[in-house]
């Protein structure tokens, strides 16, 4: 009942949110959700959220197939060779494959 | 003449909202857990631009058209697109920032800070001194054009290439939210005039300064926490940040004279001119120059220029301006 | 009295809080990041909450039990419990919904939107029009019986089965959060009185307005987006969005008038009935009818009705009102 | 000193948050955290978490053993019929064993 | 005099911010999902904090330097960190709790709720009764010598160990975010004197009253959560948190008449003596005493000592504060 | 051009997040992201987020190499001896294998 799938978890600056999310689904991913960072730390610096200045950090966990998955990554490997954030992908088990 | 200077030094700086962006600084500095949640934060931000917004156009309404106002606008309109070339000339010259990061910072310091403007205009009112409206037009109209400057210089240089970014960054540009909401608070207070502030009173009055000190104690938050993490900050930078709006404030003041503004739309005029962005410019910029070093660019207009206008800028501008108005 | 209709409509049109709505859909439609943090937010609602429930129960502890309020009092309760079974009729027939569409949508036109009422009442006040603060008790008796009546019209249909939701529905129908404060902040209006007012009444009087301007700069925001992303809004559906708000006016109007209730009570009346749920039908609807489709009610009551009645809606419903009272 | 546990990752409405959290103490797990979504896309359309209308979404995540995994994905199976949402499943690694 | 009492009592049970209170655990108990978001909760606490400072600040500036200031001030400290030893004795005596719980929550009851405080001024304030703005400052005074002494009562016998917690430990204890925001605000009070209050009445004024009820309203909530999630509390810890602060009180009002301090002084140094941190000292022995158990001293402090002092203990205090002072 | 990398999740309460980020930093992790979470449940009890008391949590997302993680967890089992919380460790594939 446990179907195989690509779970992508995408670090980005705020700005790039409502992009990320129009490659999501032109990859062909059927869903994702968006998570706000409190704080952090890597190679362009530390962070915090303040309200006052327009640091953030938003976390997209995005399922779906390996096609998907592949196409995204295609895509952030250009996009975070100039703007700051990591990707990780790693498999996950879903219920009702054909939702991903 | 001096005395006067120091005496209005001194009154600004024990005003509660100088005062608190001092106790924000030191809390930070003392690495203490002290801290305006984001959303709150960001909501007196919001807050802010609609009390000056509507504020402003309720007394622009009330005063109506005048040739002031056009002066202002368009003295305002051409030193913040012209500035941004100078700056980066003279970063360029005094200092090794790569010519991304340079248009960056100078597209910082051609656009204008809501709240340096917020402090200032309080400042005025504490002691006196009149105002037109307009002014908050003004400053809208200097937010954006400093920001097209530096993608001007920069020009086809910027490598954000073909990832879609274009559209998301007019948007950025023109219609970020702090705008949107000042400019709309603004039309909305024309609208409204004097009936609609009779029901806002207490809402954009009173209220106003507190949610102003506690918005000034999470900057002075922000600045500290920013400095401590700030890494190359030289001389050369520092004195930019210092020097810069000092002469900026002093062109703004003679063109004012020149185009006959009263002493309190001179002021602003100079305190606009002396401010750097750090909030729509910073945003812009990010999206637009990620090459550029934000490292830089925001430690010298959030935690130099911001402060050293806030304390020492404003009753200084005042000063000159009285001197140059006689 | 047409002049008097369009010179109505147009003071409600330059009121500050509906041009904050207005500016706040307009910066939804471009797509602006202009919002409030989705905390700010809900403190906004529970205020409003607060205040209009305690300032009604310090009124009605004033104004004492009275037979007018027995009357508002039922016939809110009446018409909460029976116009969902009109409205799912008139639904079905018009439109091609499923059953648990259509009487999820029924019960958000029984039930009613706090903020419209609170838009209305502003509205009465300043144009200087009396009305009881029993009307918030009436307000909160007309939330929960026309979520009921969806229930009782699905009957055994619902599919939520043994997941054991049961009890959390009831929960939510009857102790939301903000029926609770809205109920209990009229009954500390009612316990502290006149004492109670002393202290807060800037608290819950002029701050009023200007969180009223804020919540709904964040209405505009919401109901432009989910408007933007409504996919089949068909011409019955909305047409029913904005005739069956006038038509329930009406109707509200003549009993009404019928009992004997004052121009602005009858008026409140009026609006309660033409206005739909769009917080707690909502969450209710969600978890005792998750088969049906959130897209189509929501956008109706919050994209289509409520703008409706705050922009045209309230200054027609007094208009109608004053021809009735004469 | 590591040993293999089962993550569970349920993306739900905040409604079902409470039920959902009395399932996992009834299926066997010891201990779960709960976060809130931002904004996000799926078979029901876009959302985004507002203030003003009821929309938003909670992710639980929760680490336990395999029948405590199963258990809660049976009950979710059932769930996920009639609610909106999404479970992944996946195998981390945890330090104490017998806390889980 | 009896009359008086209970007339006093039931004055300050339908208090708004009492009864917002009540409806918070009512809302609670009924698990509704009512709640005030937590940045807006962590928000009103810093305004709470502000508003208490500042008015304290610029009237202790008014005062000057006095003789009961220094005296009220000693007995803060002194009752501070003597109590700790005191409690922890009784505790242990009283109850089976381990070491590090009886000393943690001991370090609780030598410490001081700002809230409780805050109604405790509200109440005198309502009634006409006057105090020092120098109380805030022995407020201030009070919080952290209780955390000291509970870390001495412990001694080497602490867990945390070498996983670097001693220096975050400390700035913990010394600096957090409330004792600086109070501590801050009372000198900017005192700095900018009756020129910064008038910049600021209306916002630390009448709107504190609204905010206390909106903050009493979340910690109703609280409390009744954390009851219903209370373990372990047998009898002895409950009378302990009863009887231990009416206790605390006379001694207080006994030393306050020994030193001469005015009623109103007296009565907030007994509200002083009666009421238990549950911010400042939670938070430091989380870190420092991870091995006590939180569920026994936060339920203590919050769950029983604090609804126990604002519905009870402040009238009584004040009404035994008028027996001695005759 | 996917590498495998190990991706620690640690759950803290929010006094220890500095701590935990300076060590992190230590344990040779180049970068991290803090979320807060919402509510809770686990050995020590149930626990909101109010702003009232001083609960909460703090969810920390590690992603570097093996010793990174090696250390981290060392350091972690000593923690959790004494503090309440978590951590979950696993297998993640990212680019840009220089940057981990
Ligand atoms: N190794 C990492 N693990 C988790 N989050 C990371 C990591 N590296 C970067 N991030 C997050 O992504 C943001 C931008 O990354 P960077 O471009 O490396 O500065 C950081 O501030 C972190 O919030
Ligand atoms: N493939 C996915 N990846 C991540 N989150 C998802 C996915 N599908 C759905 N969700 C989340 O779960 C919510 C409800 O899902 P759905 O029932 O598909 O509308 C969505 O709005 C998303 O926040
Ligand atoms: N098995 C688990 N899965 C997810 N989160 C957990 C788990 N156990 C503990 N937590 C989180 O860590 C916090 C502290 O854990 P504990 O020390 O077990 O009380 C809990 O309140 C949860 O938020
Ligand atoms: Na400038
Ligand atoms: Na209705
Ligand atoms: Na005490």
């Amino acid at each position: 009942m446990l179907v195989v799938r690509r779970k992508l978890e995408i670090f980005v600056e705020p700005h790039a949110r409502e992009r990320i999310e129009a490659m999501l689904g032109a990859s062909g991913f059927k869903g994702w959700s968006v998570f706000e960072g409190f704080e952090g730390s890597g190679a362009h610096g530390v962070w915090r959220q303040s309200g006052v200045d327009e640091k953030g950090l938003n976390l997209l966990i995005a399922i779906g197939d390996e096609q998907a998955a592949e196409a995204a990554l295609t895509w952030l490997g250009d996009y975070f060779k100039i703007y700051p954030g990591i990707v990780s992908a790693s498999d996950v088990e879903v219920m009702r494959a054909e939702r991903f | 003449m001096l005395a006067d200077l120091i005496a209005g030094a001194g009154a600004n700086l024990i005003a509660p909202a100088v005062l608190f962006f001092a106790l924000g600084a030191f809390a930070g500095w003392l690495k203490s857990d002290l801290n305006v949640p984001d959303q709150v934060a960001k909501t007196l931000a919001l807050y802010l631009m609609l009390c000056i917004g509507f504020k402003g156009g309720v007394e622009a309404a009330a005063a109506g058209l005048s040739a002031q106002m056009l002066s202002a606008g368009g003295l305002g309109l051409a030193m913040s697109f012209a500035a941004p070339f100078l700056a980066f000339s003279v970063l360029r010259w005094i200092s090794k920032l790569d010519r991304a990061t340079a248009a960056a910072t100078a597209a910082h310091y051609g656009s204008v800070s809501v709240v340096t403007f917020a402090a200032a205009s309080e400042y005025l009112r504490a002691i006196g001194v009149e105002f037109g409206g307009y002014m908050i037009a003004v400053l809208a109209l200097m937010e954006t054009p400093a920001i097209l400057a530096a993608l001007v210089i920069v020009g086809g240089r910027a490598q954000s290439g073909d990832l879609g970014v274009k559209p998301h960054l007019w948007r950025e540009v023109l219609l970020n939210g702090a705008a949107l909401m000042l400019v709309g608070s603004f039309i909305i207070g024309v609208l409204t005039g004097e009936r609609g502030m009779t029901r806002l009173e207490v809402f954009v009055g009173p209220l106003f300064q507190g949610a102003l000190c506690l918005f000034l104690l999470e900057m002075g938050l922000v600045v500290s926490r920013r400095m401590a993490a700030a890494p190359r900050l030289n001389l050369g930078l520092v004195g930019f940040a210092l020097i810069w709006p000092v002469l900026g404030a002093l062109t703004a003041l003679a063109c004012a004279r020149f185009l006959g503004l009263s002493l309190g739309d001179a002021t602003l005029m100079a305190v606009l001119a002396a401010s750097a962005s750090y909030i729509a410019a910073p945003a812009a910029m990010r999206m637009a120059l990620p090459q550029a070093d934000a490292g830089i660019y925001v430690s010298l207009s959030l935690g130099v220029t911001f402060p050293f206008n806030l304390l020492v800028g404003i009753p200084l501008y005042y000063a000159l301006a009285r001197i140059v108005w006689g």
